[in-house]
């Protein structure tokens, strides 16, 4: 390690509940050192962004308080450090930038003038030379036409840009360490690649130290110079990231090392059982030609332009009786729309979808009825997906009821065997979702889409909010229910190193057209596409040697989201 | 000298005095236009105006009247063909409110300039005083020509003391005096302005504050109280007001006279009196009002007297009575009365169901039968007790009043006393159906109260006649 | 600068909104029981009197028909003739509207000078003396019956210290102005309990928000924070929340006006109801629709310059 | 029963502004339930010599100038002010909540028809409808409260309206929609309970503003039929006395500061307690 920056010793975080103190942080050390990128890694709740903001001493909450330890810069304890001296610390040596850069950027400012603010009052230069200064920064981190973008307000820019700009508020006050809290969690694969090589790019010219939040391996392993992983609030281990990586020390590393979906033991895991598909049996789900278009809001009478917005162009795909397919894509690519098109939840614009032989478009009454009892879908966030209101228990039974499939007073005893299947308690049906954990109320999910007793699973993003370990153990679920229950699955997602491991098929969308497909195999050893190169190069690979960007690889899409994306609708 | 400020609840709706019958405008209108007879400060005699004499024909019908000099305000002489056209105009004109009272006047003429010969298609009684009322008061016909009745309305010339200078909707009138008024020379303010200020509290705070100078519609509630205060003089002027308990003669038991006997028995007026005007009115007892021409002052006055009442009703089989008691809306004092009212009658066994509604439906609901009893309440606005008597006991288009009160003989005795012309004889007829009215009970007598103003102690002669005149040329401001 | 394209179009959509006031306005002031000219007419009307006024008004052709003369009327620019003052309704409400309009803007503005500083003390003393201080005054204030208030502004400051004149609206400008503060600080009083409400609870959020932190991660002074980020974010909510509560204004301010004998559009209409003088009914209501329309539509104005997201 | 209350009284106790709202308005319940045992004197019953009498030990209130005692007549008033603000909500908040449950979740044809409904009925001025239909009802309760039906649906229209069009888009309104749930079922049985925090907050504040609006509807006198005592209409029948006997307008008035005080303090608590902003 380099010299060290920024010391920490012993750091302890109380929370004052209600019912007592609760320790968030415990008795927490390590290191900065100058030039380095650490990577703190660890589950949601573990405290890594509790860690950082003790660092500058903003806590979200006034009932936190640092108990104990110290915090040393430049033989200053800023722990200690009265009220002024903090906030002269705060930019100007420590930089932060945060998760959601939407709700973290003034939306009421221009971009240019959130980052001149921090130069003027940093710098104490005039309006004009901020001016400069900033305009400086913005083609640093990396907007292609900073004169015209200075005066862009946050939500006219993509989300990338968006981090960009953030990147750029906090480069404003020219600070030598940069806290990131999962700076790239909201965006896609590529992006999140170009952010991660920007942050990489900012350390070598401006010797910047970094700590990098992140709960992706994939990304330490290919960013990070050390890796600390935190659990419960507490260090279990730091170290250079090729050790942590190769000889974790700690079992609860072994174990989210392991789950990492590129890891080669769950790449084997993967059965490529393809009990040859029947032939004789006709597609259960068959697409022919759809489109999808929504209808533009917000345009005026008398502006030209279009007045609709095709989010899935000529799709056809046809999904045999228990296939498993994946669709990946960057969002906005139509996979969503495509999903809810087929269940028959959007109308269509035009084309075809067949499910077990019935058109949706043509016999809608008879398709519905089959889909309705015979599709489910399970969502992204976990929360959100069930009804805040209603416990587990009633939830089931709501669906069991309507649906008629099993009589009245065999409900009970389904639900139980429902809870059994997804590997939850039975006591959860009394439960209710905010009690319950992501990767519970995922499992509750899964259960509900069960009870149709289901020929087809749509899963969109299901596992996309999940922490890794608890990603893998609902694929894990998947592959199980899947081959007990003989299921076609449609597994949504962005994150194709799931995808590579749980699907047999793989469909890559792109702007709402099918750029790609064929068996997940094939199509991730040779992808025949540039998009497709480039999502896959894209993938933080957890083996700390190989380059977080296939040299340049998705150059090509990089110009799609740089600009401003006022035009679209 | 100085200007008179007088603030009065509502701002005025025209100026020209055949399209309104709102006091609010008629007491504007004593001071801008002149009449060719005025009545005095007693309310019970009549006196020149701009006529200076008069003389009426044996068989009653033609009516000769003289001039005086006098001039509008905008310096054109007051002729006798403005007179002509202006009663011409209130019998004739579409809009006018008044034309009935008119009609029964034949030609209007002008002999010379400043003689006017009226002709009656009948005699009338009344018809001398019937002249003195503000809204027949004599307009420069050729300015009324000349810019349309309805700029008229707006800006109007007349004769009066005053003139209108500014007239500003909503809030407030400005007059200044007319230097061309006959008798301009005994006028002692410079000008008048009559300030609307709806909210009871917010006017006496005002002239308790000294912001203006008088201030009319005192509530009875604050009289006590403003009295104490030695910057301000309270005036109780006489007035022709008086409330009384509209009766349904129609609704069942109430068509018997011995039931509505025994409901004035079961009133108690004093009690009224007491809480509602504070002591301030006085019972009444007749329906030609105390100060007024011909009021009977011995009239029938039942005492009050529950118990009896009650025997009285038993007897007449309407022992458990229920009435329906129309109130109207946003009147302070009538809902007060009607509260009392309902607590008085309940002792002789009556049940009062009060009914409150806007007083514009409660017009409608009276004249379309639909109550059983309502207070209601009269000010004359001529001196003659025709009018009054004609709508409360002539059985005209009016039902009497609304009540359905009928009775052959009171109706004849109007008529007749309507073309009486000898006043003693004409007296006794009135003496009478008072008497009758008293003892049919067309309606319940309730109180008479006075018009009830207040001023700071600099201002003089501020007083009303019981017709609701202004006399504003006599008003000093020291 | 397309994001105000609606300036344009928006006008459009108002004529659907006035033309359904115009007709239930219409409708529901005739289905009241009374008579217009019963009401001029007073205690001396007779039936024939009654006839000859109603046709003079039109008031005994069908309903359908006089609408549409009062939309043919309208569509020259025209409302119809006062029963009650005998003059054209449009030059009545021009002698009547100004003491509106002074008043609701001046109670805006000085509910506004009340509301933003005693808010922003609140929020940024959060929990602390001030804080509970504003919001229990604020929140016991919204109860008062604005004529009560009314009086005791009156009473304590016109008659005990003789600070403000007791009624009435002045002649000149600065006349005017010095007779319509109590009326203002009667409605701002109730109004700013509302808006510092509103104000203190966004301010809160947002000082707790991600943007606040983000602007204190950055090094930020506290008051930088407040005003350059905290404050127009947090009146982006309270805009709308004002714009509602002026069209409420409008066509409530009878009360004030009748206590402080202002000369205004209330006591207008109320007399208007009364007297079932039709026609001032509905030009007034026209009016105040009109008002409340255009005061939503500059509200929207306002919210798009000041928040570039908003897209009408 | 109890146990079920738990929870929530334990939610309620850590939210002091929501208790004292509460107990308020507890505190006004009773005594409005139990006027005729609480009141000293009969509220309508008028005594000519009594009349005017400062507060004192056996009038504690004092009297009016029907020589009725102020002091029941609050009590009494208490029975009507409470219906007043409750029913006054009542009815808007159902009609509301259904009118934006329908237009938010059904969205196109629908929603446009209620929302210019709304707009016209946002932009047309409350005094002409109120007065109009005191008119033409006549003056007393009924016709308030169909007046404030009428207008205030409107807000809590809006308000759910703007929730159902969010929760409409949350997965399990898709998931319910692709299990076959019939409309009305995704719409009262999933969806509502999830939008109606903010209505259920914002009702408190309309309280305040229903028992305002009745007190400026009795300043014109078109309040409650006399001899009801009722606060609005004491205080407005009072006013006359207002420089002479100040007691008659005070305690009615103070009633209505307090309850309005407490239906505030609820809201806030509520507002608190549901996570709702205003
Ligand atoms: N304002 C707060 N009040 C009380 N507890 C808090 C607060 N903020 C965070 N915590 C608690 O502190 C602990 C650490 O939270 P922190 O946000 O640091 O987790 P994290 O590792 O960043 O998780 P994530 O990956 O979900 O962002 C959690 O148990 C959380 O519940
Ligand atoms: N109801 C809708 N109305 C208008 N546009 C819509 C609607 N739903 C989706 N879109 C648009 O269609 C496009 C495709 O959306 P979709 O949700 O299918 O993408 P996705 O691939 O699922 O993205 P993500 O990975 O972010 O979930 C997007 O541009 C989106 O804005
Ligand atoms: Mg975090
Ligand atoms: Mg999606």
């Amino acid at each position: 390690m380099s010299e060290t920056l920024l010391s920490v010793r012993n750091l302890s975080v109380v929370f004052a509940g209600e019912d007592g103190p609760r320790t968030l942080i415990d008795d927490l050390s390590f290191d900065l050192g100058k030039g380095e990128i650490l990577g703190l890694v660890g589950e949601s709740g573990s405290g890594k962004s509790l860690t950082c903001r003790s660092l500058v001493r903003l806590m979200p909450s006034p009932n936190l308080t640092i108990a104990s330890g110290s915090v040393m810069l430049d033989g200053r304890d800023l722990t200690k450090a009265p009220d002024s001296d903090i906030r002269a610390v705060r930019g100007r040596d420590i930089g932060m930038i945060f998760q959601n850069p939407t709700s973290h950027l003034d939306p009421l400012m221009r971009i240019g003038d959130q980052i001149a603010e921090g130069i003027r009052i940093h710098r104490g230069v005039d309006g004009k030379a901020a001016r400069a200064a900033a305009l400086d920064i913005l083609a640093q981190v990396g907007f292609p036409h900073p004169a015209r973008q200075y005066n862009g307000y946050p939500h006219e820019f993509s989300g990338g840009m968006r981090q960009r700009a953030m990147i750029g508020v906090a480069l404003s006050c020219d600070p030598r360490i940069l806290i990131a809290d999962e700076p790239t969690t909201a965006l896609d694969v590529t992006i999140q690649a170009q952010i991660l090589r920007l942050l990489m790019d900012l350390r070598e010219s401006r010797g910047l130290s970094v700590i990098l939040i992140t709960h992706d391996l994939g990304i330490v392993a290919q960013t990070c110079d050390r890796i600390a992983v935190l659990r419960q609030g507490r260090l279990l281990e730091i170290g250079d990231k090729r050790d942590v990586l190769g000889r974790p020390q700690h079992p609860y590393t072994r174990n989210l090392i392991a789950s990492h979906p590129s890891m080669p033991e769950r790449q084997a895991a993967f059965v490529p059982a393809r009990e040859p598909a029947i032939p004789k049996a006709r597609p259960l789900v068959e697409i022919d030609d759809l489109h999808v278009r929504f209808p533009v809001t917000g345009r005026s009478l008398f502006s030209g332009g279009p007045r609709e917005f095709s989010a899935v162009k000529g799709v056809s795909l046809q999904v045999m009786p228990g296939e498993t397919v994946g669709i990946v894509g960057e969002s906005g690519s139509g996979k969503s729309t495509l999903a809810r098109a087929l269940l028959g939840l959007t109308p269509i614009s035009e084309g075809h979808v067949a499910f077990d032989g019935a058109d949706i478009v043509t016999e809608r009454a008879k398709a519905l009825r089959k889909l309705r009892r015979e599709a489910a879908m399970v969502f992204q966030d976990p929360y959100n997906a069930l009804n805040p209101r209603l416990t587990i228990g009633a939830m089931l039974a709501e669906v069991l009821a309507v649906q008629e499939s099993v009589p009245k007073e065999r409900i009970p005893a389904r639900i139980g065997e429902l809870l059994d299947l997804v590997g939850l308690e039975r006591e959860f049906a009394g439960r209710k979702p905010l009690s319950m954990s992501g990767g519970q109320c995922q499992r509750a999910g899964i259960a509900r889409a069960l009870a149709v007793n289901p020929k087809l699973i749509v899963a969109d993003e299901c596992v996309a909010a999940l922490d890794v370990t608890i990603q893998a153990q609902i694929v894990d679920l998947f592959r199980d229910l899947k081959q007990r229950l003989n299921l076609t699955l449609l597994f949504i997602a962005h994150d194709l190193a799931i995808v590579r491991n749980l699907c047999e098929r793989v469909v890559v969308m792109y702007h709402g057209e099918i750029v790609e497909e064929g068996p997940t195999d094939k199509v991730f050893a040779a992808p025949r596409e540039a998009y497709t190169q480039a999502l896959i190069g894209a993938i933080p690979d957890i083996d700390p040697d190989r380059p977080l960007l296939s040299p340049r690889g998705g150059d090509d899409f990089v110009e799609e989201t740089s600009g401003l994306v006022t035009g679209e609708a | 000298a100085g200007v008179l400020t007088i603030g009065r609840r509502e701002d005025g709706t025209t100026f020209d005095p055949i399209k309104t019958a709102q006091n609010v405008d008629n007491w504007v209108f004593s001071n801008v236009f002149d009449v060719l007879v005025r009545v005095d400060k007693s309310g019970t005699k009549l006196i020149p105006g701009l006529a200076e004499s008069w003389t009426v024909s044996d068989d009653g019908l033609t009516y000769t009247f003289k001039l005086r000099d006098a001039k509008f305000s905008n310096g054109d002489p007051v002729t006798a063909d403005d007179a002509a056209f202006s009663i011409l105009r209130i019998r004739d004109n579409p809009g006018s409110l008044w034309a009935d009272s008119y009609k029964i006047v034949d030609t209007a003429t002008a002999a010379d300039p400043k003689t006017l010969v009226i002709k009656l298609t009948g005699p009338s009684a009344p018809f001398l005083s019937s002249l003195a009322l503000p809204n027949v008061s004599v307009l420069p016909k050729k300015v009324v020509e000349d810019m349309g009745e309805d700029a008229f309305g707006e800006a109007p010339i007349g004769s009066g003391a005053f003139a209108v200078k500014e007239w500003r909707r909503g809030d407030r009138v400005i007059l200044v005096k007319n230097p061309e008024y006959w008798d301009a020379a005994s006028v002692s303010l410079d000008g008048v302005e009559w300030i609307s200020i709806p909210d009871d509290n917010t006017r006496m705070l005002k002239v308790q504050a000294g912001e203006i100078d008088t201030a009319i519609f005192v509530p009875f509630s604050r009289i006590a109280e403003l009295q104490k205060d030695p910057n301000l003089k309270i005036h109780l002027d006489t007035s022709t007001r008086e409330d009384h308990l509209l009766i349904n003669h129609e609704h069942g038991a109430l068509a018997k006279k011995e039931v509505r006997q025994a409901l004035d028995m079961a009133v108690d007026k004093k009690a009224i009196v007491d809480a509602v005007t504070f002591g301030l009115g006085e019972v009444a007892y007749s329906y030609i009002p105390k100060g007024a021409l011909y009021h009977y002052a011995d009239n029938l006055q039942r005492p009050y007297d529950p118990e009896k009442a009650k025997a009285m009703l038993a007897e007449a089989g309407a022992a458990d009575l229920k009435l329906n008691y129309v109130v109207n809306a946003g009147d302070e004092v009538d809902e007060q009365i009607a509260v009392l009212l309902q607590q008085q009658l309940a002792k002789a066994g009556v049940t009062v169901d009060l009914q409150k509604v806007d007083p514009s439906q409660s017009w409608d609901m009276l004249i379309a039968g639909d109550y059983d009893i309502s207070v209601m309440y009269w000010t004359n606005d001529v001196l003659d007790p025709d009018q009054k008597t004609t709508f409360v006991l002539g059985h005209d288009s009016n039902m009497n009043y609304m009540t359905r009160y009928n009775n052959p003989a009171v109706k004849d005795l109007v008529a007749a006393a309507r073309v009486e012309m000898d006043p003693v004889k004409r007296e006794q007829m009135y003496v009478d159906l008072q008497k009758m009215a008293k003892d049919d009970v067309n309606w319940i007598d309730l109180y008479y109260s006075p018009y009830r103003n207040v001023s700071r102690a600099n201002i003089e002669n501020f007083d009303q006649n019981p017709l609701g005149r202004f006399f504003l040329e006599e008003t000093k401001k020291n | 600068m397309h994001r105000y394209k609606f300036v344009l179009y928006r006008p459009l959509q108002f004529l659907p909104v006035l033309f359904g006031i115009s007709l239930i306005t219409f409708i529901l002031v005739r289905l009241i029981p009374g008579d217009p000219a019963r009401v001029l007419l007073g205690t001396r009307s007779t039936p024939s009197a009654i006839a000859a006024i109603r046709a003079q008004y039109g008031l005994d052709q069908p309903i359908w028909l006089q609408y549409f003369y009062f939309l043919q009327n309208l569509a020259q620019g025209e409302m119809g003739k006062s029963i009650l003052y005998k003059i054209d309704v449009l030059r009545l409400i021009a002698t009547r509207i100004e003491p509106t309009l002074a008043l609701v803007l001046s109670a805006v503005l000085l509910s506004l000078v009340i509301a933003v500083p005693l808010a922003s003390l609140a929020a940024r003393s959060n929990g602390g003396p001030a804080d509970h201080i504003v919001r229990f005054v604020s929140t016991f204030g919204i109860g008062f019956p604005p004529f009560w208030l009314a009086l005791m502004l009156i009473i304590f400051f016109s008659v005990r210290l003789d600070l403000f004149p007791v009624s009435g609206y002045g002649e000149t400008v600065a006349d005017k102005l010095y007779h319509l503060i109590l009326p203002a600080l009667t409605i701002a009083l109730s109004l700013s309990t509302v808006l510092i409400r509103s104000l203190r609870t966004a301010m809160i959020a947002e000082l707790k928000g991600d943007l606040a932190t983000a602007a204190r991660a950055r090094g930020m002074p506290e008051s930088i924070v407040f005003w350059r980020h905290v404050m127009p974010n947090s009146l982006v909510p309270t805009i709308n929340l004002l714009a509602v509560n002026i069209g409420w204004l409008i066509g409530g301010t009878v009360v004030v006006e009748s206590v402080f004998a202002l000369p205004g559009m209330g006591q207008l209409l109320v007399r208007a109801i009364f007297s079932r003088d039709y026609m001032v009914v509905q030009g007034v209501a026209m009016v105040f629709a009109c008002a409340t329309v255009l005061v939503n539509f500059i509200a929207d104005i306002v919210t798009v310059a000041i928040d570039p997201r908003v897209k009408q | 029963m109890t146990a079920a209350l738990a929870p929530a009284w334990k939610a309620v106790r850590r939210r002091p502004t929501l208790l004292a709202g509460l107990i308020l308005l507890a505190i006004f319940l009773f005594v409005a339930l139990m006027a005729p045992v609480i009141a000293p004197y009969d509220p309508i019953l008028q005594n000519g010599d009594l009349r005017l009498q400062p507060p004192s030990w056996s009038h504690p209130f004092g009297t009016d100038n029907f020589g009725r005692d102020i002091f029941s007549r609050v009590i009494w008033g208490t029975r009507v002010d409470l219906q007043i603000a409750v029913i006054g909500v009542v009815f808007p908040f159902l009609i509301g909540t259904v009118v934006g449950t329908l237009a938010g979740y059904l969205g196109g044809k629908v929603d446009i028809v209620f929302m210019r409904v709304i707009d016209i009925i946002l932009a047309f001025p409350f005094l002409v409808l109120m007065l109009s239909i005191i008119a033409i009802l006549g003056p007393g309760l009924q016709s308030f409260y169909i007046a404030m039906a009428l207008v205030g649906w409107v807000s809590y229209a809006r308000l759910i309206r703007a929730q159902m069009l969010v929760l409409k888009t949350a997965d399990y309104a898709t998931a319910a929609l692709s299990l076959g749930f019939s409309g009305p079922r995704i719409m009262f049985r999933h969806l509502l309970p999830n939008a109606i925090a903010g209505s259920v907050v914002f009702s408190m504040s309309d309280c305040v503003l229903v028992l305002l609006s009745g007190a400026a509807i009795s300043y014109l006198g078109l309040g409650v039929q006399p001899p009801v005592a009722e606060w609005g209409v004491m205080v407005a029948e009072g006013q006359s006395f207002i420089t002479t006997a100040w007691w008659i307008t005070l305690f009615p008035g103070l009633s209505i500061v307090t309850l309005a005080f407490g239906f505030s303090l609820t809201g806030d608590g509520l507002g608190d307690l549901l996570g709702v902003r205003e």
